[in-house]
């Protein structure tokens, strides 16, 4: 399927974007700057989709992604308070090896996209993909759709419990301790010694 | 063409004032906020003029230098009975309170046309303190931690979080004594959890407050009771004022000022106080919070300790009010939210008891205590009280911080009374600008 | 804008990711690093469905997916952040070198 | 054809934004002066006078901001408001941009909204401003939830994600009728996500300007103009979504889209004006306990109708 000039041009640009947005995520001094920089790309890809024809999911990204990177964005800033990015940080470890999986799954995914034959079966001209998707969404595939569903309800409640200021077996500062067997008796499935670990922040470099 | 066109349109904006407020600084302010053509603004990067009011005392003057650097130019500052610093020297200073609003708009024009330079940095354009990073590019160096980026170590975790147990790293700063929010003078260092406040220590007490001197006569002989009631109402509806403005209510803040402005016998609070219920000023905005125990609120006296239950008010024992069947009003909670129910109570009760007093043009007749609206002065003067934000503070968000702080009135009493102001000039003002 | 360069877009990006994933000490990095892998396979499924899938409504369908599983990703592994930082104080990966308490 | 698909689209929400933005400065003055503001100037030169004092100003800089993002979240927040304004349609032929998915892009404007005043606090790098950020995150998140079910309130009748379609399926009845509990709600995520009265967490007075305390001049005028931009994009599609669009008797279209336009945002400065601000607690206890179920109770309520 033949884009017309603009769309190429268009396209180059975000996917510029989108992979030199994605790198700076992991070189940026603040992890605020790194969550928006992720969205930047998601955006970017997200327009790539309008692009090509997939309206709904392009502008799905947008919303999506906005809240998701701004939940991450407060998550960083509550973990880790850096207004501004004032202190460059560089927290990494098996540096080496890391960059060179990226490369190796790079190189694997781009020589199959390079090598392999794909069947070249563009868009239909009377396809509405908004339609279309609406259709299979609550037709052939809502099975999957509402296990979806379920699967976010369950999510949500399970992200609850685990968050919550109570643990499963008590308040969470007091280390979640599991009743006895016996009334009284010694906490079921724990080891005798109760060695103080190291606690506090690690922050090895 | 272009510039001078832009110039002349900008000259005849509204004149936005930051007010630096020194010693009773904060009555002309009453009087700003009612004049055309006049904006008080909240943060000096919004401001073309700074206007001191009042003087600011000596080991001030580091903080207002500071503050005056902060104005983007073209600024002006103007000095409003305050001897202005002495790299100053040269700038425009106003004592008669007829003439600042014409000399701020005066000023404003002139920056505007250029005819006028902006004010001079004060102090060198550098961070407080040196950058004590590592490495050449400026950075702090590796790991999480870093460096000491000019001369501040990254916010860690020293408190443990007194919410939800989820501790979150917290951020100390320091605030006043120059900012609106908070009573003039009071400066804090403020220990922040997000918009949670962690800690709160006072380091600079507020100025004492001017009493009209009416309450200073009341301690030598009988002064009306018409005159004493009025005087204490006026205090406090402009502290409601102030209040209501914080609160983003603007234009209920300028119906309590101009009730204050034309305040007699006959004037009444009864339409401010069904408004204010229904905006839901009460629900939405002074909620129960900043809840004073008994000691705290006798420590602060007057209405805190009325609205706290405490029935102490000195009125009841002078003859003269006990002859106009005076019982000292009082609401139980002691909270935000009955703090302002026990102001509105006790300034529509004063105007009542001042109505009264003038048919029956009464005296007070106990001349060794007065109960000032500060609270009551027998031996000792009201004095400060602001150290109990230590105490009542930690916990809140910063929201309630600031209603529970605008709701208690924490400063000391001046020895010094106010000092009269016409109060005809000021409507004439109005009338002429409409 | 053709199938190819669209997938070498995606390898880029699952690239990046695979590294994010695998360097980062933080754990909220580490989670961006997973969803930037996604990010990638979105676009290709995208692109399949658009150059060579003939419009196939499971391809859109197959996008719809991953993000939902993005949306169960993120919010299991901050649920899980938050438990280990109440009980641990420790939010890189080396702060918890065992999962029992 | 290039005059018609591009240059008119593009012409046509620079307009609505220029004049747009001055027409909410000139409403709020009005407003304010008919509530006892003291009259100093007429309202229509006023927001005039102020733009120019605020291009005069020297525009300042705090200490180590992070320029890039301070910089450009007031630009930002313009190009949302721009973006918001281009899924309006005027009439049935006059749409800037007629998305198949307008009323889901509608939906990620206001969440990329949340982004971009989160990064104009944060970046400023001083206190007030990063408090007013945090604050604004939590009203964002609360009022995106609320808007989704309510917009989707209204595409049910339509069949479609499309703000011109949303208005043809109002021929017959308005939403504002149909769905009574839409348009209160809605109104209460626009007056959220400009920040305005009571809702104002961002740059409220207790936090001396919040996320715009520390910027002067040139910026702050670009971010004083994206929050009324931002509130009549709003306005045009509340007007869209819950009025009729353009739909009326005697007058063409866009004649009616602009009245009711006009009284969405008399409303919302008016509601600005008269109600305090609520304290961030309350108001996001609000927004989940009752408003979002209220919202449940909309959509459910609309569903009810397109089936019946």
């Amino acid at each position: 399927m033949d884009y017309p000039l603009t769309v190429d041009i268009a396209f180059l640009l975000l996917a510029i974007l989108a992979v030199v947005s994605g790198w700076r995520v992991f070189c940026t001094d603040s992890m605020v700057r790194a969550s928006f920089f992720l969205l930047v790309s998601f955006i970017a890809v997200g327009v790539i989709m309008i692009l090509l024809a997939a309206e709904y999911l392009g502008v799905a990204m947008f919303f999506m992604m906005a809240v998701e990177m701004m939940v991450m964005a407060t998550f960083m800033v509550m973990f880790m308070m850096n207004p501004a990015g004032l202190n460059p940080m560089m927290m990494v470890h098996q540096h080496k090896f890391s960059i060179a999986a990226g490369v190796v799954i790079f190189v694997l995914l781009a020589g199959v996209a390079l090598l392999a034959e794909f069947p070249t079966n563009p868009l239909p001209a009377d396809l509405d993909p908004v339609t279309s998707l609406g259709n299979e969404l609550l037709g052939d595939s809502m099975l999957i759709f509402e296990s979806a569903g379920i699967v976010l309800l369950t999510t949500m409640i399970g992200v609850v419990v685990l968050s919550s200021h109570r643990g499963r077996y008590g308040g969470a500062h007091e280390g979640s301790m599991p009743p006895g067997l016996v009334p009284g008796g010694d906490p079921a499935g724990m080891p005798k010694e109760d060695e103080e670990e190291g606690g506090g922040h690690h922050h090895c470099h | 063409m272009a510039v001078s066109w832009l110039s002349r349109l900008a000259a005849r904006a509204r004149v936005p004032v930051f007010p630096a407020l020194g010693m009773h600084g904060d009555t002309i302010l009453h009087r700003l906020a009612l004049t055309p053509g006049i904006e008080l603004v909240d943060s000096p990067r919004h401001a073309s003029i700074l206007l001191v009011a009042g003087g600011v005392p000596p080991d001030l003057h580091e903080a207002l230098r500071r503050l005056h650097d902060q104005l983007p130019a073209p600024f002006a500052t103007l000095w409003y009975r305050s001897a202005p610093l002495s790299e100053l020297a040269g700038d425009l200073r106003v004592d008669d309170p007829e003439a600042l609003p014409e000399a701020l708009k005066r000023l404003h024009r002139e920056l505007m046309s250029g005819r006028r330079d902006s004010s001079p940095r004060l102090l060198p354009d550098e961070p407080p303190n040196p950058w004590e990073g590592l490495g050449d590019d400026g950075h702090g160096g590796e790991g999480m931690m870093g460096g000491v980026p000019y001369g501040r170590p990254m916010a860690m975790n020293m408190h443990d979080d007194i919410r939800d147990g989820l501790t979150l790293d917290s951020l100390t700063v320091t605030l006043g004594p120059f900012l609106p929010v908070l009573p003039p003078g009071l400066g804090a260092k403020v220990t922040l959890q997000g918009d949670l406040v962690q800690s709160w220590v006072t380091q600079l007490a507020p100025y004492p407050i001017a009493l009209e001197n009416v309450f200073h006569e009341a301690l030598q002989r009988p002064v009306p009771i018409a005159e004493l009631e009025l005087a204490r109402a006026r205090h406090h509806l402009q502290r409601l004022a102030f209040s209501l403005r914080l609160s983003g209510l603007e234009h209920l803040a300028l119906v309590a000022l101009r009730l204050s402005r034309g305040l007699n016998v006959e004037s009444r609070v009864g339409r401010l106080h069904r408004w204010l219920t229904r905006c839901g000023f009460f629900r939405l905005t002074a909620a129960g919070r900043g809840r004073l125990e008994a000691g705290q609120a006798r420590r602060v006296g007057g209405i805190a300790a009325r609205a706290a239950g405490l029935e102490e008010d000195l009125r009841s024992r002078d003859a003269a009010y006990r002859r106009l069947g005076f019982t000292p009003i009082v609401q139980r909670g002691g909270d935000t939210n009955a703090r302002w129910r026990q102001t509105l109570a006790e300034i529509d009760h004063s105007l009542q008891l001042a109505c009264r007093a003038e048919q029956e043009d009464l005296y007070s007749e106990m001349t060794e205590a007065v109960e000032t609206p500060r609270g009551p002065w027998d031996d000792y003067r009201p004095e400060d009280a602001s150290d109990i934000l230590e105490d009542l503070l930690p916990g809140l968000e910063w929201d309630e911080a600031l209603t529970t702080i605008a709701s208690l009135d924490l400063a000391g009493v001046s020895e010094w009374p106010l000092e009269p102001l016409s109060e005809t000039s000021l409507k004439d003002d109005e009338e002429r600008q409409a | 804008m053709t199938l190819v360069t669209l997938l070498l877009l995606a390898a880029a990006l699952i690239g990046i990711g695979f590294y994010g994933a695998l360097s980062q000490q933080s754990f909220v990095m580490l989670m961006m690093g997973l969803e930037l892998i996604l990010n990638g396979v979105m676009l290709a499924a995208v692109a399949f469905w658009a150059l060579s899938g003939a419009g196939a409504p499971e391809g859109q369908l197959l996008t719809i997916v991953v993000m939902a599983v993005m949306a169960i990703e993120m919010a299991m592994g901050f649920a899980l952040v938050v438990a280990v930082f109440r009980t641990k104080q420790a939010d890189v990966t080396e702060g918890i070198t065992e999962l029992k308490h | 054809m290039i005059v018609s698909e591009l240059l008119l689209p593009v012409f046509v929400v620079l307009a609505t934004l220029a004049v747009g933005a001055y027409l909410v400065g000139v409403i709020d003055g009005a407003i304010g002066a008919a509530l006892g503001a003291p009259r100093g100037q007429s309202a229509w030169l006023a927001p005039l006078t102020q733009g120019a004092w605020l291009l005069t100003q020297q525009a300042n800089t705090t200490e180590a901001p992070d320029w890039r993002a301070w910089r450009l979240a007031p630009a930002l927040y313009l190009a949302l408001a721009a973006t918001g304004l281009a899924v309006v349609p005027w009439s049935p032929t006059l749409i800037p941009t007629d998305l198949t998915t307008s009323v889901v892009l509608w939906g990620s404007v206001e969440a990329l909204a949340t982004v971009v005043i989160f990064l104009h606090g944060w970046s400023a790098n001083t206190l007030l401003a990063l408090i007013g950020a945090y604050r604004y995150v939590a009203l964002g998140l609360s009022y995106i939830l609320i808007s989704m079910f309510v917009l989707i309130g209204v595409a049910l009748p339509a069949e479609s994600l499309q703000f011109s379609q949303v208005v043809a399926s109002q021929a017959e009845m308005w939403n504002v009728i149909r769905q009574p509990l839409g348009l209160p709600l809605f109104l209460i995520v626009g007056l959220g996500m400009t920040f305005w009265g009571p809702f104002n967490l961002a740059d409220s007075r207790d936090l001396a300007g919040g996320t715009a305390s520390a910027v002067s001049g040139p910026p702050r005028l670009v971010w004083n103009l994206a929050r009324a931009a931002m509130l009549v994009a709003f306005s045009g599609v509340a007007a869209s979504a819950f009025l009729g669009g353009w739909l009326g008797p005697w007058l063409p279209g866009p004649l009616w889209m602009v009245i009711k336009m006009l009284v969405v945002l008399a409303v919302l400065l008016l509601i600005g004006r008269l109600v305090p601000r609520v304290q961030p607690e309350r108001c996001v206890t609000l927004m989940w306990v009752v408003l979002l179920p209220l919202s449940f109770i909309d959509l459910i309520w609309a569903g009810m109708e397109a089936l019946l």
